[in-house]
């Protein structure tokens, strides 16, 4: 008996997709290209019925500040709550956790020589909620269980895409080591190209986005071959999210995978925006 | 050092009594986090790039703005120098840049049955 | 112009120690054999006269807690305080932080691949002060300025010894291209065999002292041919701060070092205690 | 999982407060806390080892063990089923394992002088 990996999940995450939910504008015509790419995602997720998902997020100053900034952390907690990120708006539905599969991941990768932070309590914020919430619009309560690893794309200096990767891979070989019968959805969120900050503030480069999305499915080690600091001159320095997306993708293993859909238009908010199922061929 | 003392009161913005706290007394409130004059002059001011250049990360200043009531847009019209108008019509503009086959919703061969899928579990 | 490591000064730290110096007690007949040990330590460290201290040891539930207990945790703070750590003893002095050292230290390893958490406000415990209290008994501030590295020698999964030394390599290597002109001295304080809980609680082991000791000056890879667990069962589950003495002997880089003081005595508190001093052959 | 709301209250100890409170109404701290009920159970019979079994880290239990008084050797004692004398004893025994070679003082022969040292600065 072993756990299986059904496929991966990747999504932008932008803070705004909440407030569309909220005020009911997925058809409205400045939200509904991106809200249209969610049928099928559900419709996949529906087909490979997970009962976990291991996500690949980065947090926004809610769970972590600079006084500790983990580069990697992984949640070994029985539950993960939301709460005020600072605006006031409504807390997000809370995640059960799947601590005995967290601390086989947690294991697994201290002796593979990753320096992780361990959290036995965390709270999580709308890069995990927002891609639950477009993922299973009408639970009441989520479906799978969650094991949560936060990427620092906060504060320089970043993990590269080669350790994201890397990091993915280790994660990838601890769940199909793992001795469950679980179904795992892996998901990778937030991204892509999008800057907040500073004289290039509304930086998009849909040709970076292009490169990443061509080459996630087939050929991921692509990715890899920029610095952090690379990438955040391509993506954006908000865009350097797509490193969850590599390490959500080396969890998905090395060999290539089909994709079930893909997703992208300019602009949410910021952003440019992109959803991507992949499954094994 | 890297904004520290401002990131630490933007952060503390997640509590909603911080924030009212903030906005009854900001004085007060940035004495109390210890903000180099820099920092406290840029607060002041409302002027973002002066916040990012004495350190502040948009992440934990984005609380601040909330409190301020801009959002990203307002934002990123206040950094470039436009009107917000104007910097949403230079967002939706960079939709001309987007190939046909890559944006868009595109769906792919499924490799196997739905059904294959479920007696796999 | 380039920063220099002068050596490397390795310590006990048992709080009980502190308690002794509060007292007076140095010459009592317990006490003295240990303490006995330090005029030659501060005779060195006069001669050597460092500016800057880069300490690995380990954190005691002052700064971490389970809800984010770092692998490896770098301090970037500009100031490091001491405070009460459960038992209403009087708090230590403050440590000044060297804030530039430690961005180019956190640069360095991330960029080796070492997934650190970075700290920009930090509190030190008895790791740090019992040390430097030996070290400078009469020092009303320190003369050194502190870079602080905590290592997880509390929570299990720990690291393994060669992870730590690999990580004390890579800090060693940013020391040395540390464009300052800093006298760096390295430090690992903690151990040697001791076991507080358990049925074996009392547990010593002179046997995995003495080859720790014997291999630390002239092949220190020897101590990382074990892994962590079976370090916690040669040395005691509290003697795996030994993981800080290894990672500090990291730093002090590859070729051989001359021995210039060794003190090793059975018991300290429920503790076998050991001092030792290393210098450039 | 692994004793983290007894860990949570032993950590909370670091606080003099804290202590105080435990101390004044310990049913209600614990409360407070979350603890399990093997855990409660430990705490209230005062048994270091139930503590451990119930996932307790003796790095934090040590601040527990400093309001009830217990120091590292009565802990020893009291895990060893030894009176704190017996302990003590078998701890200062264990010196005779150390060898003279290895037990004691050794001082190096320094590479260089300390003239030499300076000069390198
Ligand atoms: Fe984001
Ligand atoms: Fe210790």
């Amino acid at each position: 008996m072993m756990a299986q990996i059904v496929g991966g999940y990747f999504t932008s995450h932008v803070p705004a997709i909440g407030g569309a939910i909220q005020r009911g504008d997925q058809q409205a015509e400045y939200w509904s290209p991106f809200f249209d790419g969610f049928p099928s995602v559900r419709q996949w997720l529906g087909d490979v019925s997970p009962d976990v998902a291991v996500v690949f997020y980065n947090d926004h100053g809610l769970n972590f500040f600079l006084d500790a900034m983990p580069t990697f952390a992984v949640g070994a907690a029985a539950r993960y709550d939301n709460a005020d990120e600072g605006w006031g708006l409504p807390v997000y539905k809370s995640f059960e956790g799947h601590p005995n599969l967290s601390w086989h991941v947690i294991e697994t990768l201290v002796e593979a020589e990753f320096d992780i932070t361990t959290c036995q309590k965390m709270m999580v914020d709308h890069a995990l909620s927002i891609p639950f919430e477009l993922a299973w619009p009408d639970a009441e309560a989520w479906p799978v269980k969650l094991v949560p690893i936060a990427i620092n794309t906060v504060q320089f200096p970043l993990p590269s895409p080669r350790r994201c990767f890397a990091l993915g891979q280790a994660v990838g070989r601890a769940l199909r080591s793992w001795k469950g019968d679980e179904r795992i959805v892996v998901m990778g969120t937030g991204g892509l190209s999008h800057q907040l900050e500073g004289a290039r503030a509304g930086f998009m480069n849909p040709e970076y986005d292009r490169f990443c999305l061509d080459h996630l499915a087939d050929d991921p080690a692509a990715l890899t071959r920029h610095s952090a600091e690379e990438v955040a001159e391509l993506a954006g320095t908000q865009g350097v999210e797509i490193l969850n997306w590599i390490a959500a993708r080396g969890a998905l293993g090395d060999a290539p995978l089909a994709m079930v859909m893909r997703n992208y238009h300019v602009p949410i908010s910021n952003t440019a925006a992109a959803t991507v199922v992949l499954e094994p061929a | 050092m890297r904004g520290f003392e401002l990131n630490a009161m933007c952060y503390s913005f997640n509590d909603a009594a911080n924030r009212a706290a903030f906005v009854s007394d900001e004085e007060a409130y940035c004495r109390k986090y210890g903000l180099t004059e820099e920092q406290r002059a840029a607060v002041a001011a409302r002027d973002v790039l002066a916040m990012l250049d004495a350190g502040g990360n948009v992440y934990y200043l984005a609380k601040l703005a909330g409190i301020l009531g801009l959002n990203v847009q307002d934002l990123g019209a206040l950094q470039t120098g436009r009107s917000v108008a104007d910097f949403k019509a230079m967002l939706v503009a960079a939709r001309a840049g987007v190939d046909a086959d890559l944006g868009g919703l595109h769906l792919g061969q499924r490799a196997s049955g739905t059904a294959q899928h479920r007696e796999n579990a």
